[in-house]
C-alpha cells in the first residue's frame, strides 16, 4: 500500500466523524423531536472504516450500490448532508424528492447508486451495472455492500454466480456485523466465514478484513479493485458491529447484546483512527476537535435546510410513475 | 358466548398458541419469530414456551420458507410459516402458486398440503413502494390457495383458526395498522370463522359497501356518518377474498340495488374489479347506479407523510363515493 | 404500405434484429438464447451475428437475470431480457415489480429503466399446471410498468419495436399458440405500434368483444360465425393490458351497449374482471345486458389432453356468450 | 462397503435395463406412434447408475424427490411401470391420473414425492420433507436430485443452506450431465465442480463420484445416507451424461454434442455393471439376456395398459384444486 497522506487520513476523519454524527442526529430526530417519521430507518454508526475505507479506494467515476443502511454510503460519496436530510424528513429537497425516505438515498450525479429495501435486491442490480460498465467497455467497478445476513438469499447466489460467469468489475462487500435484525450469522448461515461462499462460484476470495480498521479496510479494497478492474469480481468480508438497533424498531437491542456492544466499542473505528493519527503526527487534538466542530456543523445546517424545505404535494405523488407520461391517476 | 377485548394481534397471539396447545404437529417458521419474538409480536413468547424443535428462526430466505413449508406440510405436519411481511413474499410466490397451490391437483390428490402461510400488510405507514403492497388479490387469481384477511381481532381468532385446521394452504394476511385495535374475541377455543364466508358488519338498505381488512374500518365510519344524514349503509366484510361469497354480496346487493367497494390494494385487476364485475353478471336488473371502487391510487408508495396519506382510501373518499351511487 | 407475410416468430426476430442494428445499447440476454437460438427461436442466429457481448446466454437464475437487466438498464444500456416463459417470472416478479417499476419513482426520476422483458405465454399444450401460466393481469396490477400481449404478427412487430424503443420497463409476452401464425408486417423498420393504444380488428354494431393476445382469434372466429347468423360483432383488441385504452372500449361499448370480455387467463381479478367493472363505471346508461367473460376455467391446467382443452376457452364459448348477451 | 449379494447386482441390472427400455420405448411412443402427446418429456437414459446406485442405498421409509427427468427414479423406487405408462399418456390409471404428465410422477406410497419442471423448486421441498422427518423423531433420510443447472438457482442456495442449519437428514445429489438445457457447465456456474459448493454452506461434501460406475454411486451414496441419517446433510456431485436431446422438443443434440456423447457411451452405466457381473460370476450371459426379456415384457404390457386405460373426464378437471370441497368453476 502506497503510503497515505495526512490530508487523506483527516478527510477519512472528517468522513467517519460525519456520519457518527449524523447517525445521532437522525436518532434524535425521530426520537425525540419527531422530525423524522415513519418505521423504517437504520443507522451506520460503528460501520464507518468499512464505508470510508472501502470507498476510499474508488475513483469518482466507479459506482456504489448498497441496501437500507445508507446514510453513511452516501456522505461519503459527497452527497449533501442537506440533501440527505432532507430525504429522511421526506422533504421535496431531498436525494428522492422525498419520495424514497431513509431507506432509498441515492444520487446519479455521485454515482451512487442507492439503498434498496428488498434484502438482497440490489445485488444483481450490481451485476447489471457491472455489465454496463464493461459493455461499453469502461474501466469502472461497481461497490456492493451487502448484509451477512443477505448472503443467505438466493439474490446473492444468483448474482455473485453471474458477476462470476461474466468476469464483472464487481467487488462484493459483505458488512458482517454478526447479526440480521435479531438473527445471529450461526443462525442464519451454515457457513459462518462467509468470504467462503466465493468458492461457490469460483470468486477470489480476499477472506475476512478487520471492518473496524480503516486502514486494513482500504488495503483491503484497494486490492480488491485494482482485481476488479483488470479482471473480475471479487468478495471481500468485513467484519464490523452496528452499534445500535437493527433500525428504529428495534428496541431490545441493548439487552440482547450488551455486553458485546461494549467489547466492540472499545475498538471504535474512529477512536482506531484518530489514535493513528494522533500517533503519527504530532498535536493533532485540535485539528480533530475543529473537524468535529465542523462536521456538526454541517449537520446542524442540514437539519436546518430539511426543516425548511418544502413538503412534497399531489403533483409529486403522481409524478415519475412512467417516463415521459403524464400519469392519470383513477 | 362470552367474551374478553382484546387486540387484533392478541387474539392472533392466542390463536396460534391454542392451536399449538392443541395440535402437535402445528409448528410456526420464520424469520425473527423466535429470538426476536416475531416482528410484530404475534409469535412471542412461544420460543420460551414450545422450543426450538416448533419455533423455527430461519434465514432472509423467503424462497426456502415457503417451499420447505410446503414439503413439511406434505409430509404431514401443519406449518405455519411467516413471511415478516406480504411484500417479502413476492420472492416465496413461486413456491406458493406453483407448489403449495398445485401440488394437490397435480398428483391428482396423493399430497395435501395443510399450511398457512402469514403476512403483515397494508400500508400507511412511510414504509414506501417495496414495503407497502397489499397485493391479496394477485394471490387470490390462483386456484388450490385461500387466501384470508380478518378486519378485527374476532374475526382474526376465528379465521386463523379455521386456516390452520384446515388441510389446504391459506395465504392468511393481517393488517398492521389493524393490530393493536381491539376488539371482543370469544372465550371458547374451537371458534371458527368458516373459510369462504363473509359477515355482514352492519345491516342497511339503500347501499351496499363490500369490503375487506382495514376497508371495513372505514366503511363502518363512513357509514356511521351517512347515518346521520339518513343513508343506512351495509357493510359487507368479505373476510375472505377466496373462496369468495359472491351469495352473500348478491343478496345484499339485490336489496340495496347500489354499491361502492373499498379495499386497500391498487385499483387495477383486483377485488373491486372482481367484485363489480361479478355484481353486474349476477344482478345486472338490480342495478340502479354504476358500482364504484374505492382504491389505493394508482402509484408506487412514497415516503412523504401527507401525500402518502393522499394515495391511501379513507372514510371521506368512501362517503363521496356512496353519494355518488346514491346520484 | 408494403409489408410481407411472415410468422409471429419470424415478425419477433425482425424486430429485435433491427433494433440490435440500429442501437447498440440494445443487446439479449436470458436462458438459451444464444448456443441454443432461443428456446422459442425468436433471438436464432443472433449470437453468430452480434457475438456474446450482445447475446449473453445466462444460468437458470430468473432473479438474477430481473436484477440485472434491471441494473443494466439503470446504467444506460437497452436489455431485452427474457424469460423463457412466462411461468418462471415468478422468480423474478420481485426484480420486476419492485425494482424494474418502482425505480424510477422511489429515486423521483433520478434513474430510467428502459427494458423490455419477453417471456412467452399461454396455455393448451399439455405444458401441465406450473408450466401453463397467462398472469398477464397480475403483472399489469402494478404501476410503473407496462404490459404487451400481441395477437399477430405485424402487431407483434410494431409492439415490441415500441418497447424497446420507449424508457419505461415492458414486459412483453408471446402466445407460443400464436408463434407460427402467418400475418402481414409492415416493410417499415420504423414500424410502431402505439404503447396503451387498443385496435379494432373487426367492425361491428351489435356487441362489442374485447380480447388480447390468443383471445382475439377466437374472438375473431366466432364473429365470423356469428356474421353468417346476421350479428355484428365489433372485436376490440387490446394489445396492452397497462396502460389499458379504455377510451377505445367505451366508444365501441356505447355503440353496441353489449360486451363478452375474452381471455386466455384465469378468471378471477383478471382482465374480465377489470374491463366489466369499468364499463360498468363509465358506460351505466349504455348497458343492454351483463357482460360476459370468457376464461379458462379456474383450475391449475391438467396434463390430458382433452380435458386440458375443455377448460379453454374457444371460439365456440365466445359464441354462446355472445348469444348470451344478446339475450 | 459390504459385499453385495448377487441378486444385488442382478436387480441393479435389472432396474437400469427396465430404465434404458422404458426410456426408448416412451421416445417410440412420442416420436413414432404419436401415442405420448404434450411439449414436455425428459428421459433418464445414461444416468441410470447414478439412480440405482443413489436409491439402492436407501430404506424403503426414506424418501425421494427430483425434477422432471423422473421416470426412471420412479422405476427404481418400484412404482408400476403400468401408471407410469399409464400417465406419460395422460390417463386416469396413471400414477397422477393423468393430470402430471411426465413431468410430475409420484407415488405417495413408495416414498417418491414426485417430479417438479420448476427448476430448483423441488428443493426446498425437500428441506420440508427432511424437516418433518426430524421433527417426527424418524431415521428417514431425503435423498433429492439436482440437475447441474438447477445449481445455479436461489432455490439451491437457500434450501441447502436452510438444511445445514437444522442439521436435516438431507442427500443432496447433483446430477451432473454437463449441460442444462443446451448451456454447458462452464457457461452456468462460476464454480465447475459442483460438490465444492457445500462449502458455502458449511456441509458436508461427499465430492464428485463417477456417476457411470454403478458401485461407486453406491458407495457414496451409502456413507451420504448414512451420515444424514444420524447428522445432517451432505452433497454429492455424481458425473454423468445425458443420452438424448434435453427434451422432446430439443431436436439438435446429436450435432452439438455427437463425439462426446460417443466417448461417454463407451462408458455406458448398463455395460458396466454387466462387465462386473460377468466377470465376477460365470455363464450369466443367458441370465442377463433373460433379464432383458422379462423387462421388455414389463414394457410392453404398460403400453398395452396405458393403451387400454380410460382418460380423465371432467369430473377430473374440477377434482382435488382443494380438499374436501367441491369445486365450483365459473
Ligand atoms: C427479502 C426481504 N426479507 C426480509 C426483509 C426484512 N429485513 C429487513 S433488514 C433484515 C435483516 C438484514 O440483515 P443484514 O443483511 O445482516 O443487514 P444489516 O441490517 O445487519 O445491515 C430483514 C430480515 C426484507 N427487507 N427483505
Ligand atoms: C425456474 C425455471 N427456469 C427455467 C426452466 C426451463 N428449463 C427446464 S429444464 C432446464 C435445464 C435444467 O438443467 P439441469 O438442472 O442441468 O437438469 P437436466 O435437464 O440436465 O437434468 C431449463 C432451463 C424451468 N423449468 N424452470
Ligand atoms: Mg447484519
Ligand atoms: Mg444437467
Amino acid at each position: 500500500m502506497a503510503a497515505l497522506k495526512k490530508e487523506t487520513l483527516l478527510e477519512w476523519y472528517r468522513q467517519m466523524v460525519l456520519i457518527r454524527q449524523f447517525e445521532d442526529r437522525c436518532a434524535d430526530l425521530y426520537f425525540n423531536s419527531k422530525k423524522i417519521t415513519g418505521v423504517y430507518m437504520h443507522l451506520y454508526s460503528g460501520h464507518e472504516a468499512v464505508g470510508v475505507g472501502a470507498l476510499g479506494a474508488l475513483k469518482e467515476t466507479d459506482h456504489v450500490i448498497t441496501a437500507y443502511r445508507d446514510h453513511g454510503l452516501a456522505l461519503i460519496r459527497g452527497v449533501s448532508a442537506d440533501a440527505i436530510m432532507a430525504e429522511m424528513m421526506g422533504k421535496r429537497t431531498g436525494t428522492s424528492g422525498g419520495k424514497g425516505g431513509s431507506m432509498h438515498i441515492a444520487s446519479r450525479q455521485h454515482n451512487f447508486w442507492g439503498g434498496y429495501a428488498i434484502v438482497g435486491g440490489h445485488l444483481p442490480l450490481a451485476t447489471g451495472l457491472a455489465l454496463g460498465a464493461r459493455y461499453n467497455n469502461t474501466d469502472e467497478v461497481v461497490v456492493s455492500m451487502i448484509g451477512d445476513g443477505a448472503t443467505n438469499n438466493g439474490y446473492f447466489h444468483e448474482a455473485l454466480n453471474m458477476s462470476q460467469l461474466w468476469d464483472l468489475p464487481n467487488v462484493w462487500i459483505i458488512e458482517n456485523n454478526l447479526v440480521g435484525m435479531g438473527t445471529r450469522i450461526e443462525d442464519s448461515s451454515g457457513q459462518t466465514e462467509l468470504h467462503k461462499r466465493a468458492i461457490a462460484f469460483g470468486m477470489k476470495d480476499l477472506g475476512r478484513v478487520d471492518g473496524q480498521d480503516v486502514f486494513k479496510m482500504y488495503e483491503a479494497a484497494s486490492e480488491a479493485v485494482e482485481y476488479a478492474r483488470k479482471s473480475g469480481p471479487v468478495l471481500i468480508e468485513a467484519l464490523t458491529y452496528r452499534y445500535e438497533g437493527h433500525g428504529v424498531s428495534d428496541k431490545t437491542f441493548d439487552k440482547r447484546f450488551g455486553d458485546e456492544l461494549k467489547a466492540w466499542e472499545a475498538r471504535d473505528p474512529i477512536n482506531i483512527l484518530a489514535h493513528h493519527i494522533t500517533t503519527k503526527y504530532k498535536n493533532m487534538d485540535a485539528e480533530l476537535e475543529a473537524i468535529k466542530a465542523e462536521t456538526l456543523k454541517v449537520v446542524d445546517a442540514s437539519v436546518e435546510f430539511a426543516s425548511n424545505s418544502p413538503d412534497p404535494d399531489l403533483n409529486d405523488l403522481v409524478a415519475n410513475v412512467y417516463v415521459g407520461r403524464d400519469y392519470d391517476v383513477i | 358466548m362470552s367474551s374478553k377485548n382484546i387486540s387484533m394481534r392478541d387474539a392472533l397471539h392466542r390463536a396460534l398458541w391454542e392451536e399449538m396447545e392443541r395440535d402437535e404437529r402445528v409448528f410456526v417458521m420464520g424469520e425473527e419469530v423466535g429470538k426476536w419474538n416475531g416482528t410484530h409480536k404475534v409469535t412471542r413468547d412461544m420460543l420460551d414456551h414450545f422450543g426450538p424443535r416448533r419455533v423455527k428462526d430461519t434465514p432472509i430466505s423467503e424462497m426456502a420458507i415457503g417451499g420447505a413449508a410446503v414439503g413439511a406440510a406434505m409430509y404431514g405436519l401443519r406449518p405455519v410459516a411467516e413471511m415478516m411481511t406480504i411484500n417479502f413474499a413476492f420472492l416465496a410466490i413461486d413456491a406458493i402458486i406453483n407448489h403449495a397451490a398445485k401440488v394437490h391437483y397435480m398428483f391428482n390428490g396423493q399430497f395435501t398440503v395443510p399450511l398457512v402461510i402469514r403476512a403483515a400488510t397494508g400500508w400507511g405507514m412511510q414504509a414506501t413502494a417495496t414495503h407497502s403492497h397489499m397485493p391479496e388479490p394477485i394471490f387470490a387469481h390462483f386456484p388450490g390457495l385461500y387466501v384470508g384477511c380478518p378486519s378485527n381481532a374476532g374475526d382474526a381468532y376465528g379465521m386463523l383458526k379455521a386456516a390452520i385446521r384446515d388441510d389446504n394452504p391459506v395465504l392468511f394476511t393481517e393488517t398492521i395498522a389493524l393490530y393493536p385495535k381491539p376488539g371482543p374475541v370469544p372465550d371458547d377455543p374451537d371458534y371458527i370463522v368458516p373459510i369462504g364466508k363473509a359477515d355482514i358488519k352492519r345491516p342497511g338498505k339503500d347501499v351496499t359497501i363490500v369490503s375487506f381488512a382495514r376497508g371495513v374500518e372505514w366503511s363502518l365510519k363512513a357509514a356511521d356518518a351517512l347515518a346521520k344524514e339518513g343513508i343506512e349503509c351495509e357493510v359487507v366484510d368479505l373476510r375472505w377474498l377466496r373462496p369468495l361469497d359472491t351469495a352473500t354480496v348478491f343478496e345484499s346487493f339485490r336489496k340495496t340495488n347500489r354499491c361502492v367497494i373499498v379495499e386497500e390494494c391498487l385499483p387495477h385487476y383486483s377485488l373491486g374489479s372482481e367484485i363489480a364485475a361479478q355484481i353486474q353478471e349476477n344482478c345486472f336488473d338490480y342495478m340502479d347506479a354504476p358500482i364504484k371502487r374505492v382504491s389505493a391510487m394508482d402509484v408506487p408508495l412514497p415516503f412523504a407523510k401527507d401525500i402518502e396519506l393522499a394515495a391511501l382510501p379513507d372514510e371521506h373518499k368512501v362517503i363521496a363515493a356512496v353519494k355518488e351511487v346514491l346520484g
